[in-house]
């Protein structure tokens, strides 16, 4: 495969300016990555600091009600409340040993913004935090998280002022101080070399995974079933199993309230392959290439794009692309708290809907791994009001 | 002929002793009718090249002026076609003056890149420049572009390599783009000393014509950087900030704009002939 | 020791009616908790439904500031956010086996009540939760989760509307149903048995905690710090050092806003001897023994009482009884934050506060455990608001 | 005394084919003056034991309607102290009425068990009842309060086992307190016929008078209950109810709690008539 594609998604679609600062990034993370002195600090931070490994927690009461064996991989036990923290341990740590003194990032839901403040304290970094004006009002609970760790958050007025409108922003903020300072994308999205990077710290969730499940089970699952949007919490379970062809990969993104245009964030059944934000990747778009907004009510899923990683794994057939409609994610949230007293992030509710949604796809021997990716916190007030308004049409 | 009369144009400049003034403007701001309007001020008063955008919906080598001129353009309904069509008229009109077409990489990618590329041949202009296409991803199109007879603008920044700006010059067509400064269009170019420099590296590794973009909003400037050694600016959100600050009726803009393009083309040529006569100081 | 009491403190003072529900839990935790069944399913809950072994943490940063080796014990990873699921499953675990089909409990903060739900709907069992009303009210978003997962939450308006208020409900309705429903106690208070039985599960904090010190230190520490009030924090990680005589052991409690009997919680300053909700204690009482309300901004911490245990602990010297006041606790929570990331639960900066207000009581070569009881995700509002009161007098 | 004056009001009251009445007031609710014409008024319509309640904070066995009476007279300040003065003050006015205080045990604890005891012994009333001392915790001040000649009243309950009713009844002195149901005081008592196994249970373990307290509200249940067995009935948050929904003036209502006082009374004495005769049946 050529340097920095995915089949023929990735690449890095930037401008020149930052071409300098991503080959820099690039070199710094062939050569630092390998090292024993990052590999130790690394899985030192996300043994002490994160909490890792995480439990593969079977869920028996969950497994009845669906009628097969189904194993939860608890990113929502990591520091901050989802796989975020992975990554942004793993960027940070780099760009430390790069000599960066401050981290940038955009945020849509606040679970990366969290992580990446986390991280930059952790590692004696300055954080700024772009954030769509519409996210920041959304999710004010997490703004003011970050604000009390000490980051500084920008609000983001261009375009429809959400997440995608951020990612822009940072883009061009990194422009400004590249020398200095690091962008750390949060998703397998981006411009090369960030897909690859975050796929590779995000990794650690699959590889955990994979021994896992051999001594629960004694043998490899059946299907692993993670949401996602750019795919860095999939792409980190599906990793170690891409080559393990018995096991089935389900990657299940935002639907919205329905399949139509305006009302879904499901690139893979309403996009088409374009560039966005520097990789070429599944993206939503009108005929002539303008991005189209995505629109799901999962803070995290709301992005037009599919990372170049997941785009290809989709688009070869190792990974089948799903989506979750709003009134399955809503139902989901309500049965695993019942059942098993989680309360899911909205984003991590879309795995559980697909198979509570899909019974047909599931043997009642299979075992089957959702990559529980974080725990709903956040989401509370938007899941009692949505269920408010669903159940009162 | 299409590749030819950017050349050209350089050709009579240079034998004028005067600076290339590249005019960038975002087709459909606030509609087709004032964009055409605001072309036309443009090449009356000294406008030597258009850089004629299309608007993208992400265009995240941008500030904040041309962000929102894109997104006023689109939401005005303007479509890649429109804008390859105004490009046609131009041609029409102004047939010495060398287009530009500019925009971000998806738009030539969804319509297909050969088709895109004929379309800019069909509308009778001299290249594309597109800005999130750095030469490693540009180059499977270089040699298409070629046989199109099409330049493909390609930009340099102060944060390029020596061993890459030998790459881009070796592949550069039409002229080399050289982006002042770490950021993004609209930005205010503080000082011009650091730039000086790194144009006298480009021009040292290259012989093809050398224009300044990023943050060039008066005559002063302009006039800095082609006594520098450039061979002309571009310039952009200084024209549009004009008009979008008279959001009521942005033909107002019109002459203060011309105002601006004279005193812009002014400096490319005072710059010129300063840089003949006397070693450059900052201003 | 006689049965039920730690020195002179403990002991059963209970109506009647919920004698034999005393008697009968005595009696089935002494046959079931040590089984093997018993111990398998317990600590397969705690490990892969709760996150255990929780990691201890070399707070670099942290340590930088104080001038001495400051480790976490990162409590604030267990599932739902602080120590209290550790007893709350065990408990669950317990009642379930006794073939109770229902917990009762009450909670201040939510955070004891959402581990309840949480291990009631992980075993099978209806979760019902007492709330002072005025807790109701300030912990909001603690109650949309618990009845999000499916327990009822019963306002409790009598007295104060308070967390003593709502244990006392709590008793009163579980003398009306005791042969069905099992009152899951959250701290190390009340009649004998709780006392012993949440100190024993809560103990799996300090045999962790054991391990760990030794394996990265090669020695026990010098001194654990923790916060509390029942005190099950603070005796789970203190149980399997209180015979190491070299280790210091610092039980810290809210000081509230001044020591003065109306504005803290601190019961070792403040209070004496005293019986409430069925066990002597230490507690803050008036001259007539009516118990004095606590008050605090850290709504875990207060409740009046100390639990009999850390009571006699106190007593006999073994444990330094300390305090932190209100500034102190949130200068706290901006340096942890800063320093490592970490929004600490109020109760838990309460430690964190007691190591930064007294350098003088540790060495520069000491190593220095806080139990990190919790996270603060429920207290950024308090935090940020109280933040801005104490600095506009 | 002290003890015996209890003993002989249940041999008076057996000799004269009655159960006994015992009324339960908080005493200081909501002022000490109410308290004192209310136990007055109780006296005089067919109490025939006073269980006066020293008020505490956190009175874990009782129901709503007696909360708030603590609280109210805690409110207005009443102090344990006083509440014996009002004993003293009592057993001079009814010489004959056997006068209980009742409260939870952090009241004598923090006092002290010998000193509290004293002034109970000195206020002259014949016992304590401490709702929240079992047996087990009550064993180390029973020899002591019989040295004072003063009674410890235990209670039993529906889920006392037998094994410990034989302690209890082994330890209990004056009389034994059997809750009539599994609850707090307040409660209302839905069906008597299980409390009646239970009755008939404690009285084959035990000769010592047999008072049911806990959700007796009419006269109805106090004749079904005395019938069943029992030697007496205690009544407590029905007259409180009563008053505490008249909070505007709470003398208004000392005619009904009059009116309610009789009509338990009554029922204490069918219900001994009633057993003397038929085998009873529940209503
Ligand atoms: C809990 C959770 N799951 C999933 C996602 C989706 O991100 P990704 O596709 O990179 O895994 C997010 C993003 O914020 C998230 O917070
Ligand atoms: C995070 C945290 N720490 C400490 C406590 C205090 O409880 P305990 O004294 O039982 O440890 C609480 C109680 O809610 C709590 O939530």
């Amino acid at each position: 495969m050529k340097r920095g594609r995915y089949g023929r998604y990735g690449g890095m679609y930037v401008g020149e300016v930052l071409v300098h600062a991503l080959l820099e990034l690039e070199e710094a993370f062939k050569r630092i990555y390998p090292t024993e002195e990052f590999q130790r600090e690394f899985h030192g931070l996300l043994r002490d600091y994160g909490g890792r490994p995480t439990p593969l927690y079977y869920a028996r009461n969950f497994s009845k009600l669906v009628g097969f064996k189904v194993y939860l991989k608890r990113e929502d036990l990591l520091c901050g409340g989802s796989h975020k923290l992975n990554n942004a341990l793993g960027q940070a740590l780099l760009a430390k040993k790069m000599g960066k003194r401050r981290l940038i990032t955009e945020t849509a839901a606040g679970q990366h913004g969290l992580a990446t403040v986390m991280a930059g304290n952790v590692c004696g970094l300055e954080t700024e935090i772009f954030m769509g004006i519409k996210d920041v009002q959304r999710q004010a609970s997490n703004v003011k998280k970050m604000v009390l760790l000490g980051a500084k958050v920008k609000p983001v007025k261009a375009g429809a002022g959400v997440l995608k409108d951020a990612v822009s922003e940072t883009l061009r903020e990194w422009a400004a101080c590249s020398r200095t300072t690091h962008y750390l994308i949060g998703s397998t999205v981006g411009p090369h070399p960030f897909p690859e990077i975050v796929a590779t710290f995000q990794s650690i969730i699959g590889e955990e995974l994979r021994k896992q499940v051999l001594e629960k089970e004694g043998r490899l699952p059946d299907a692993i079933v993670a949401c996602g949007s750019g795919g860095s919490n999939a792409l980190g379970a599906f990793r170690p199993f891409i080559k393990e062809k018995s096991v089935r990969l389900y990657f299940v993104e935002g639907g919205g309230e329905s399949r139509g245009a305006e009302n879904s964030a499901a690139a893979f059944q309403l996009g088409s392959p374009g560039v966005l934000h520097g990789g070429l990747m599944m993206v939503l778009q009108d005929t002539w290439g303008q991005i189209r907004p995505s629109k799901t009510r999962a803070a995290g899923l709301n992005y037009p794009g599919r990372g170049p990683e997941i785009s290809h794994l989709c688009e070869v057939g190792r990974v089948k692309p799903c989506y979750a409609l709003d009134h399955e994610v809503f139902k989901a949230v309500r049965m695993m708290c019942r059942t098993e007293g989680l309360i899911p992030a909205l984003e991590t509710a879309h795995a559980v809907a697909y198979v509570l949604s899909n019974p047909d796809e599931f043997d009642p021997d299979d075992v089957v791994v959702i990559n529980y990716s974080g725990r709903g916190d956040k989401d509370v007030e938007t899941i009692l009001r949505c269920e408010r308004e669903l159940n009162t049409p | 002929m299409n590749s030819t009369l950017l050349e050209e144009k350089f050709e009579g400049l240079r034998r004028r002793f005067e600076g290339a003034h590249v005019a960038h403007v975002y087709y459909g701001d606030p509609c087709e009718r004032f964009s055409l309007k605001l072309i036309e001020t443009l090449c009356e008063n000294g406008a030597d090249i258009i850089e004629l955008g299309i608007p993208f919906s992400d265009p995240i080598a941008d500030g904040p002026i041309f962000q929102a001129a894109c997104e006023r353009a689109l939401k005005n309904g303007v479509t890649p076609a429109r804008c390859l069509e105004a490009a046609r008229k131009l041609r029409d009109s102004y047939a010495e003056t060398p287009i530009i077409i500019t925009t971000y990489f998806n738009v030539p990618y969804i319509m297909g890149f050969h088709k895109f590329m004929d379309y800019v041949r069909a509308a009778g202009a001299q290249g594309v420049l597109i800005p999130d296409l750095p030469v490693e991803e540009a180059e499977p199109y270089l040699n298409l572009a070629a046989k199109k007879q099409l330049h493909i603008i390609l930009q340099v920044a102060p944060t390029t390599s020596e061993r890459r700006l030998r790459r881009i010059a070796n592949s550069a067509s039409g002229f080399l783009y050289l982006i002042s400064l770490e950021g993004v269009t609209g930005t205010t170019l503080k000082r011009t000393d650091a730039i000086k420099r790194v144009v006298k590296k480009v021009k040292a590794k290259s012989a093809i014509p050398l224009v300044v973009g990023f943050g060039i909003m008066d005559g002063k400037r302009a006039e800095a950087i082609v006594a520098a050694g450039a061979d002309g600016v571009a310039v952009g959100s200084a024209y549009t900030k004009i008009y979008a600050e008279r959001r009521g009726n942005p033909l107002d803009a019109l002459p203060e704009i011309a105002g601006l393009a004279h005193e812009i083309k002014l400096g490319c040529i005072l710059g010129l002939h300063k840089r003949q006569s006397t070693p450059s100081t900052c201003f």
